[in-house]
């Protein structure tokens, strides 16, 4: 019966995000916001843990005010209640400065026996939050999960990795990350949907983490965002005989060095 | 004083962070210190011209069970600078090794440099739509995805190697290992790759472009659909947000017609030529060369031609 | 209140299930408006002009509150042959100085607003919700389904737009007629205010609407041009049964229409942001379902295929306001289900709905007249061309030119026929 | 950036579409397409999800704006099934 948490970021949604063809900047005026995709599957191999092993799950999240929009939508998922930091430094907040807010939240509301991220956010992508929270919280710590179940306090994982699978296991409490393939995200129900608006919510403030000053300066800061743009040569051979067009092609070919 | 401090688990991988690492002292005159988790490989980085290699010996098998000992050996070199390969247990050591320095990271640098005691990188944000420019207040850590450098060549002078037997995580119980059981064919590595989408109406079509691939001495890469959906080659062969990312000298895209998702895979290749059908599709734009044509009747003819 | 029983349940949160949710909402009445989309206005594609004469029969200055773009207050009908334009042009600077009777909309925007509304006056609002079928029990409709969930409630209301496949499941009209609807195509083009405010001869909160004919290939239909803020909605309704019958695919006489020279100017340097389609309702009056309700059961807004189109004016999105009022209105009106149909269909001749379409409900015969799509636009264009062509050359007689340019496109019995089926539709 | 004509995949390029991938909510019978004369689908579909290939008329839904234009014109009967997709699914308008 663990008692798992899980932490997710409200990110904005980069389908949204056009590229300024005038100056490569990024319009994200009308960029909606979403639950970030990674975090999904870890919502979701919390919701499908309890319902196989009994427990609970809660959601955290620290984000600016906007926050709020993703309450209903991550109840709607399967956790029983969900705690949500809103405050404006979350900005500008690095995955240090992320990571030492969760962490303190966690010591406040906690203690947990499972603590489930995404794999990486879908905007920054940072990968940092699951391995940071393992340092601060001083709890061991397995990443990029294709598989996971809990029995008892035991917690046993498959690890995806570039040159292969390996097994892992651990007594609770443990901080995990989870790849996408772990799962197919539920699309909630009408009842659920419905569901979400009765569970309860509860607001930290990030006052109350007794967090000092300098954990709350990011260490990282981004600049010159601009859009990715391919500058290609688009030497384009459309003549009618497919013969020619290969000449042109094994010419050009020939001028790059490629054969 | 200060160091610069490098580790992958992967050997080729740590002999490319050492480009990086010799540009950074550079800039800053301090040390390098390579560490490594095996004797070999901390020989190989004191060859490559780490001052100092340290062979972490441990009885642990378990990779990321030495993250704590990492953070050991970066705390006494009083560390200014982590780089650490970018692999996923290195990512995972890597951001367990910052929180424990108190310290930023940034993931998967394309670029480094030290300006006004901060490491600049440039990284992509938004699942590839952007890059960026990230300033890491020093001490820092980053990871570099592998190929993001070369090695260097041989250093006039190795460094000294030591050997230093560390602690792992024993909370953690590692069990059964499986290596990838693929064909060995690693589609990042090849210099040349002829990817195939949709435009191909069925997997025997897909002999015209082994062909070619064979006359090019390439490798055969595909879009997601022909891996996932299709199943016509192994997921090891899928270039795109989701699969693979590479960036070969060459290019070539047969039948496929260039969505974002695709291109983020293979958008550093040095030039990219694509054959399709559609003269609106894409990867047109995408493309240094390209002929609009038929795949069906452009292969055979672009095979026999490269062949003479 | 029963956890799964509501008062009523709309299906679909456009500006007329919204419009009836927020008047349920606000007295009281305990309501459930479910959308598909995962917000309000994710779905929905218009032309993208609003009459807001029905906001203000929601509620008195409502339309203040509402993201609205431009107030419309130049008119533009536009005649274009292969080569040329001629355009009418009527500019009224009272359309903005008395109540403002017009604006354009992006409906991701106001739909999303217009949901909120309702939801801030106590409504349950839940996107991302498709509803699959209804629940019937002793001949009446008592609920809605939607995946394994049932909902239960007083009243269901359909106001699931054009396609209304609760419609049918209610059995209440068939499968929409091919000759019942037009299909609408949009792309958005955002460009900078200050070039739009100049290009249409508006200030930067006031915009145009422009009409055309004469750009579909000789398909019965019409193309639309609405200003917005910071971006402009393009577009062209087909009549799919002439689109259907012919070999070009409707993309790409859209496409020609956006770079025909006399359009082009207009959205260059523009960026295209979005491609869209959407049905419309094309007959007005006389494409009103028979039956648009059963014992705990109302069909509103495009569902109900209410719409106008005069080919000046295009409407739609007020009366399907107007309807989603009528059905609230009914529905506070009487405890006794049964009685809940034939109220809607009172409230929605007290409040001109019914009157409005009716006025119209010839209209559409015009657009059986096949040459006002090419030969009259062209004819138009031969004449000015004519009057305004100076070349030195000895001038033909007014008269004589003018009657060649109408002999090249139509003969005077066609003319006269024309005429007259014009004058009987109005 | 300059107006510029675009072709079927430049438009639809433009939208956002969450594909519902191997749950097709519109079913397409390809044997009756193929005795099928008038095939009205390939000139009226706004986002030219039909098209032929090798000569018979192929049905890709990803692209698919939910006009609802397919259900109502095809002649033969040979669209089989029409539904929204799922919820979340489909496409997406932001400026329209």
């Amino acid at each position: 019966m663990p008692k798992c948490l899980v932490c997710y970021k409200w990110t904005l949604d980069e389908q949204d995000i056009k590229i300024k063809p005038e100056d490569l900047s990024l319009d994200a005026s009308r960029a909606k916001g979403k639950i970030s995709d990674f975090d999904r599957n870890a919502i979701e191999e919390a919701a499908l843990l309890v319902e196989k092993n009994g427990g609970a799950v809660d959601a955290l999240t620290y984000g600016t005010a906007t926050v709020k929009q993703s309450l209903k939508d991550v109840l709607s998922r399967g956790p029983a209640k969900v705690y949500w930091i809103a405050d404006a430094s979350a900005e500008s907040a690095d995955a240090a400065v992320t990571a030492n807010v969760l962490a303190a939240a966690i010591r406040k509301i906690g203690p947990y026996d499972l603590i489930l991220c995404g794999e990486g956010s879908s905007d920054l992508f940072n990968q940092q939050t699951a391995a940071r929270l393992s340092a601060l919280l001083g709890i061991p710590c397995l990443t990029f999960l294709q598989k996971l179940s809990v029995e008892g306090a035991v917690v046993s994982a498959t690890r995806k990795l570039e040159d292969g699978t390996e097994e892992v296991s651990v007594t609770a409490p443990v901080v995990v990350s989870v790849l996408s393939e772990i799962n197919k995200p539920r699309i909630p129900t009408l009842k659920q949907v419905l569901g979400a608006s009765k569970k309860p919510n509860e607001e930290i403030k990030l006052a109350d983490l007794g967090l000092k000053p300098e954990d709350l300066v990011p260490k990282a800061t981004r600049s010159s965002v601009k859009g990715f743009v391919m500058q290609r040569k688009n030497v384009i051979f459309k003549e009618s005989s497919a013969a020619d067009n290969v000449a042109k092609l094994k010419a050009g070919l020939a001028s790059e060095g490629l054969i | 004083m200060p160091g610069i401090i490098i580790f992958s688990e992967d050997s080729m991988l740590a002999a490319q962070l050492m480009t990086p690492a010799l540009e950074l002292k550079q800039s800053l005159n301090q040390p390098i210190t390579a560490l490594a988790l095996s004797e070999a490989d901390a020989k190989a980085l004191a060859a490559l011209g780490a001052d100092h290699a340290v062979f972490l010996q441990s009885a642990g098998k378990w990779v990321d069970g030495c993250a704590e000992a990492i953070f050991a050996q970066v705390n006494k070199a009083a560390a200014s600078i982590v780089l650490i390969g970018g692999t996923l247990r290195g990512k995972t050591i890597a951001a367990y090794v910052a929180a424990r320095m108190n310290a930023g990271m940034t993931t998967d640098a394309k670029t480094l440099k030290v300006e006004n005691g901060k490491l600049l990188a440039t990284r992509v944000l938004y699942a590839g739509l952007a890059l960026c420019e990230e300033a890491v207040v020093l001490p820092a850590v980053a990871t570099i995805r592998s190929r993001t450098f070369l090695a260097p060549p041989a250093a006039a002078t190795p460094g000294t190697v030591e050997s230093v037997t560390v602690e792992t995580d024993a909370r953690v119980t590692l069990g059964a290992v499986s290596p990838t059981g693929d064909t060995g064919v690693d589609i990042t590595t090849a210099g040349k790759l002829v990817a195939v989408g949709r435009g191909f109406r069925k997997k025997e079509d897909l002999k015209l472009a082994e062909e070619l691939a064979a006359v090019l001495k390439a490798e055969l890469a595909c879009t997601r659909g022909i891996a996932e959906d299709e199943h016509w080659l192994p997921i090891a062969r899928y270039v795109g947000i989701s699969g693979q990312t590479v960036k070969p000298d060459l290019y070539l895209a047969v039948g496929l017609s260039g969505q974002v998702q695709h291109m983020v895979g293979c958008r550093e290749s040095k030039v990219i030529v694509a054959v399709n059908t559609d003269e609106r599709a894409p990867i047109f734009e995408a493309a240094d060369y390209g002929i609009v044509g038929d795949l069906y009747e452009v292969l055979p003819l672009l095979t026999a031609a490269l062949r003479k | 209140m029963a956890d799964d029983k509501y008062d009523a349940i709309i299906v679909g949160a456009g500006p007329a299930g919204s419009a009836c949710a927020y008047t349920l909402a606000k007295r009281g009445k305990n309501v459930l408006l479910l959308e598909r989309g995962n917000a309000a206005g994710s779905k929905n594609v218009s032309g993208g002009r609003l009459y807001t004469y029905a906001l203000e029969l929601l509620e008195p200055d409502m339309y203040k509150r509402a993201p609205l773009q431009r107030k419309i207050v130049r008119e533009q009908v536009m005649l274009l042959n292969e080569r040329g334009s001629t355009t009418i042009d009527y500019f009224d600077p009272a359309f903005g100085e008395q109540v403002p009777q017009s604006y354009s909309v992006v409906r991701a925007e106001l739909d999303e607003w217009f949901a909120g509304e309702a939801e801030s006056h106590g409504a349950t609002v839940a996107s991302g919700v498709l509803v699959d079928g209804l629940i019937e029990e002793s001949g009446k409709i008592v609920g809605i389904r939607s995946g394994a969930d049932e909902m239960r409630a007083d009243i269901v209301i359909a106001a699931d737009g054009v396609n209304s496949l609760l419609g049918q499941k209610a059995g209440l009209f068939p499968d929409a007629a091919p000759n019942s609807v037009g299909l609408g195509v949009k792309e958005t083009i955002d460009l900078p205010d200050n070039l739009i405010s100049a290009r249409f001869g508006v200030k930067d909160t006031e915009g145009a609407a422009r009409v055309a004919i004469g750009c579909t290939d000789g398909i019965s239909g019409g193309a639309f041009l609405y200003t917005n803020k910071g971006s402009i909605s393009i577009g062209i309704v087909f009549n799919l049964v002439e689109a259907a019958k012919q070999k070009r695919q409707v993309q790409d006489i859209f496409q020609d229409f956006k770079m025909h020279p006399a359009i082009q100017p207009l959205i260059e340097g523009g960026t295209s942001v979005e491609y869209g389609a959407h049905l419309v309702p094309e007959l007005g009056y006389n494409g009103i379902p028979k039956r648009l309700h059963r014992e705990g059961f109302l069909v509103i807004g495009d569902a109900a295929k209410f719409g106008i189109n005069t080919g000046l004016i295009i409407r739609g999105m007020d009366l399907a306001i107007v309807s989603g009022l009528a059905a609230a209105q009914a529905v506070l009106e009487t405890n006794s289900p049964s009685q809940t149909g034939e109220l809607y269909m009172k409230q929605l001749e007290r409040l001109l709905l019914t009157a409005n379409q009716r006025a119209y409900q010839n209209f559409h015969n015009i657009f059986e007249i096949s040459r006002i799509f090419s030969a009259y636009p062209n004819l138009a264009n031969d004449a000015m061309q004519f009057l305004f062509t100076v070349d030195g050359k000895t001038p033909k007689p007014m008269l004589s030119g003018l009657y060649g340019a109408v002999k090249r496109n139509v003969t005077l019995g066609q003319l006269a026929s024309d005429g007259w089926k014009a004058f009987r539709s109005l | 950036m300059s107006i510029k004509k675009l072709g079927p995949e430049e438009l639809l390029a433009l939208d956002k579409f969450s594909v519902d991938e191997g749950q097709p909510h519109i079913l397409v019978d390809k044997a009756i397409c193929a005795s099928c004369t008038p095939q009205v689908c390939l000139v009226v579909c706004p986002a030219r999800c039909y098209r032929l290939k090798d000569g018979a008329v192929n049905f890709e839904y990803a692209g698919c704006l939910e006009c609802g234009t397919c259900r109502i014109m095809c002649t033969e009967k040979g669209v089989t099934q029409w539904n929204y997709p799922r919820a979340t699914f489909g496409v997406t308008f932001r400026c329209s």
